[in-house]
């Protein structure tokens, strides 16, 4: 783990609440080795309100550029000042935090499923596990088009379905009822996104006898370990979300007790 | 650096930044961060006689210039801690001081007599000030002869240097300090977390799973201040002062309102290097008023 | 806009928005600023039997998400306030209220019988939580029998509705509520100032002239929020909660909490339109929840 | 007394700390009166150290372009912010607070005397004694040359006097050690500035018998009465700065007592 001052390098503003942001360490260090998976902690300067900093995962690595790429939904009013960052603005991260999904040394059918902006870190993993020689499916959900972001990003490493509640892209209705998932059988399942949809995602894998990982948006105070406020229940009792996760194994949760 | 030392009880401590208990882990989750040998000492997680699994999610909320929680002493008990955490963080080359919580007096008195026989534990600091467990903890700190009596039965297993940590929830904080003192507390420090609380309006549900949690960080700042001012006036033991310390002023104010050392709580999650940040200050503090020691800014406020 | 009265006493009030002492002038202050019919009422600056020039300057410190005060009382006497403000302020189209403050029992007896000849005032708030006068004040307010006291000793000359505010520099203020209500209060309001102080590092000196003085803002409102709810499962009679109220989602929360209405203090100062836009807030909310009525909401937490 | 939203309309940094801030109500109503002396208070968005608004005095008003001038020093958090402003943002201002300057009937010499940022309401002030037909000297200073600010500015309504404590402009020393003092026989003078450097004006007006107005900046919550933070001891006891001043005529302060 680092605290390092970062320095925006695009914000690019993706739909009316998403924003793409990359940037690169101010000192022009190298960036450690950073898995998918895990995420940063990003103080925000400027808020009355605001106290704590912001856990918001990694969306990408570009290695050759140096660059983490932040892929952050403006809901509340520390999202929205960070994505208010301009080009050339500091950004102070601690990084990189957490667990990190398992990129399995198996050959295999691996479907990676995401809603609204939980489908951030999904992108860096796909590029991984594409690197490993392995493509992968992606099924992604949103409100409608506008809302399943990057695209393009996704398609390189893998095959991109869709799903919007108002059918304007990809099937109609919840990535969790994508007729994906009843015609084709899968040895690995990674997710992310909100609550609900984990859940009924979690059901299928484990109706179906699929490994799967989660990815937990426990709230958090520290994100390293030190407050013990981010706490999940699993099978060996409580434990922090930002250490031992945000990625669990789900035999680990007790989601389906 | 020497100027910056101050004694607490028999601790000598290198400079009088130390880190409060439940913000800073057992030390080791900052070690990427920080030189732990930069700061005058580490007071680890509370810890209890038996294992505590702790509250349940969530355990947070954010609030103006602060946070509410209520983790509720969650740890793997004293005997873990003597067998699997001692031997890791007894080499750091700063003071690390156990937090001892209980929910009766006889709990505190078995796991402080445990910790009294670790070579390198030269201090405990007795939480009987935690609001987040539902019996016990806060309640010792609120009386008197609560306060006493639990001081009292430690003080008689417990040889080393005995600091109690005092609730700042109560009408007469001094009165308090008054009562430890006299029961042979080598040290006292304040404030632990004000109890409080936050609704999710549009869920109509407290933010915490236990309604009220403990308040830190920025927001209790004046009120902890007027309370080591008062207990400054009280008592003529060391005094650990905190709440709400997030730079270098933060640090002179508590010191000049009667702390001999201080403690950097919930700061430590926005910026895990604060502490080092102030000792620095404090030092560059000290040059510009061409003072040079530390113990006499205590409590040295110019008249007016 | 009828779902938004409620009662207190014997006072229907138009909404539960009101605008508490020492913050809001006699009123007048904010005419500019907004309608005063729009509030549900308003509660003037601490009146004491004689005369008071309150402390020195300084007076006032800046605080993270807050403010010190120590303005002491300021004001020109109950006998003034009858003869030169009550003609002014009585036409007012809201609820004006008197904050009654003293250092005596007698004080508070004789202020109150003066005030209660007054026609257009139907209600009093008795201040026994005032933390910056020398003596009494919030004396009063820290323990249950000097609080009853001064509460029975009202009680007998005055016959409208009597509010007694709250002081929360106590370890149990629930306990101070049930002796206030059993003497006859008609309603509590709470909270009043925390005791808190400020240094100013580089001169050495207090921020304050009087070295402590009363923090209130947004800082405060965890805790006076648990205090609310506290009170409200002690008590029969109705609670004004307040402490860092800024926007309609604070008022909700206290009232969630248990208040039946409520006051906005400091946040005036920082816009002087808060407490209308909260009246706002407030009825959009209960549209956008289907609640009929405003007093469905109160201490009305979903269970968990 | 208003609450307004006012728009920027530029920002001009006149020295390393100090700025003159030009803003226009947003919705484009006229300005009301305002008198030299009176001041605003300034709302301190996304600070999270700054909780109460900030008192900034009336610098200028151009009635034709309906704007009003604000001359800040930026010395701390608050008056940092607001000095980064850019043209076209928003600001919301308290205003027209407090009492002003009197502008008597007579005519006489008239000086004017400002010390640093202290100087801000001496322009406006200036302007309507030359408005008057009285044309006045203005005596101002600062650390150095570039401490004396909006010299052009003064120089359209009397004649410009200025020590600097260096000597970089005008005489080397304080502006109460000017010899101007000695050598012109005044009938009023205006001061605003450091305390001390009031108090020093105030002794010689005293000591001269001259009519003498000072402008305070006492501490305040409010800035219109309502909190009674700011209050100054006078003959008639305890005042609010903010609505009985900031101008006090010398004779009711027990300055000099
Ligand atoms: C490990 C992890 C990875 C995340 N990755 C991303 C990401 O890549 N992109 C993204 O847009 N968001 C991500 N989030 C969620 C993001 O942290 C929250 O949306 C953000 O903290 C909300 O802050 P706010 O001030 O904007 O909103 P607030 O007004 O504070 O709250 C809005 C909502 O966000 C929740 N929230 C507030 N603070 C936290 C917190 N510290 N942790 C979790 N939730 C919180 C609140 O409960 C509330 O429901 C991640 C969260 C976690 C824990
Ligand atoms: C009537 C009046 C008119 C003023 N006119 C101007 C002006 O035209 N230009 C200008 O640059 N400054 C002016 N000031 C001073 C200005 O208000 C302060 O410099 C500013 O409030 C400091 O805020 P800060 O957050 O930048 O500094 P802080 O970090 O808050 O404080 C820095 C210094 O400013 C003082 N200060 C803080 N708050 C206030 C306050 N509310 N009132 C007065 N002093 C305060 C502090 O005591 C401290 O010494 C005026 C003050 C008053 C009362
Ligand atoms: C998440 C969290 C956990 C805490 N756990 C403990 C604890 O176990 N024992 C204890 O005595 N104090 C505990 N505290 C209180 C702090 O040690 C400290 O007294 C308090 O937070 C005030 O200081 P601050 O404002 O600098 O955080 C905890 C505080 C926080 C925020
Ligand atoms: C400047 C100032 C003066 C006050 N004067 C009084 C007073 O005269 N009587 C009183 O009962 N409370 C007084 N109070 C307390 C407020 O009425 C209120 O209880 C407190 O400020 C908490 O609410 P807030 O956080 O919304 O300000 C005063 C508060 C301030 C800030
Ligand atoms: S967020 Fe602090 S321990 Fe996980
Ligand atoms: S600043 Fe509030 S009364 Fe003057």
């Amino acid at each position: 783990m680092k605290q390092l001052d970062f320095t925006v390098r695009s914000n690019e503003k993706l739909n009316d609440q998403n924003h793409l942001i990359k940037v690169t360490p101010s000192n022009h260090e190298l960036l450690p080795e950073i898995f998918p998976g895990q995420f940063v902690q990003i103080l925000v300067d400027n808020s009355p309100r605001i106290f704590l900093r912001r856990p918001i995962s990694v969306n990408f690595v570009n290695k050759e550029k140096n660059e983490v790429w932040l892929l952050i939904q403006a809901i509340g009013e520390g999202t929205g000042r960070i994505c208010e960052a301009v080009t050339g603005d500091r950004m102070n991260l601690l990084f990189p935090l957490g667990s990190s999904f398992t990129i399995p040394g198996e050959k295999g059918n691996y479907l990676l499923v995401g809603g609204g902006v939980g489908t951030a870190p999904l992108l860096f993993l796909g590029k991984m596990l594409h690197d490993k020689g392995v493509s992968c499916d992606f099924l992604l959900g949103g409100r409608s088009e506008k809302d399943i972001l990057q695209r393009r990003d996704f398609e390189k490493y893998g095959t991109l379905y869709c799903a919007t509640e108002d059918g304007s892209f990809g099937e109609k209705g919840f990535v969790t009822r994508h007729s994906l998932l009843e015609n084709k059988r899968y040895d690995f399942i990674f997710t992310c996104g909100p609550k609900p949809m984990m859940v009924a995602v979690a059901k299928y894998a484990h109706r179906n006898g699929i490994a799967c990982e989660v990815s937990l948006e426990n709230l958090m105070a520290c994100g390293f370990g030190a407050c013990l406020c981010c706490i999940e229940k699993t099978i060996r009792g409580n434990v922090c979300a930002c250490t031992e996760g945000p990625v669990f194994n789900l035999n680990e949760l007790t989601w389906l007790d | 650096m020497a100027r910056l030392e101050v004694q607490i009880g028999d601790l000598q401590l290198r400079n009088p930044v130390m880190t409060a208990s439940g913000t800073f882990g057992y030390g080791t989750e900052y070690s990427d961060f920080i030189d732990l040998g930069r700061l005058g000492g580490v007071f680890v997680k509370g810890t209890t006689l038996e294992p505590r699994e702790g509250n349940d999610y969530p355990r947070m909320a954010e609030t103006p210039s602060g946070m509410l929680n209520s983790v509720g002493l969650q740890n793997k008990g004293v005997d873990y801690f003597v067998e699997h955490l001692y031997p890791v963080i007894k080499d750091y080359d700063t003071h690390m001081i156990v937090n001892v919580s209980g929910s009766t007096i006889e709990d505190y008195v078995a796991c402080a007599a445990k910790l009294a026989g670790l070579d390198k534990m030269p201090a405990i600091e007795l939480n009987i000030s935690c609001p987040n467990v539902k019996e016990g903890g806060m309640a010792f700190g609120t009386s008197c002869a609560s306060a006493a009596s639990v001081t009292r039965a430690v003080r008689e297993v417990y040889p080393k240097t005995l600091i109690v940590k005092l609730s700042p929830n109560v009408t007469d904080i001094a009165e308090i300090a008054r009562s430890v003192e006299a029961e042979g507390a080598d040290a006292v420090s304040l404030v632990n977390t004000f109890l409080g609380m936050a609704i999710d309006v549009e869920r109509r549900k407290p933010k915490l799973s236990t309604i009220t949690g403990g308040l830190s960080g920025p927001c209790i700042k004046p009120i902890a201040l007027r309370m080591v001012w008062q207990v400054y006036h009280a008592v003529n033991i060391p005094i650990i002062g905190m709440g709400g310390i997030t730079n270098w002023q933060d640090a002179i104010e508590f010191i000049l309102a009667g702390a001999d050392a201080i403690q950097i709580g919930t700061y430590n999650f926005v910026d895990p290097a604060a502490s080092v940040k102030i000792v620095d200050g404090i030092n560059d503090y000290l040059d510009r008023h061409h003072i040079s020691s530390v113990n006499e800014l205590v409590g040295g406020m110019n008249h007016f």
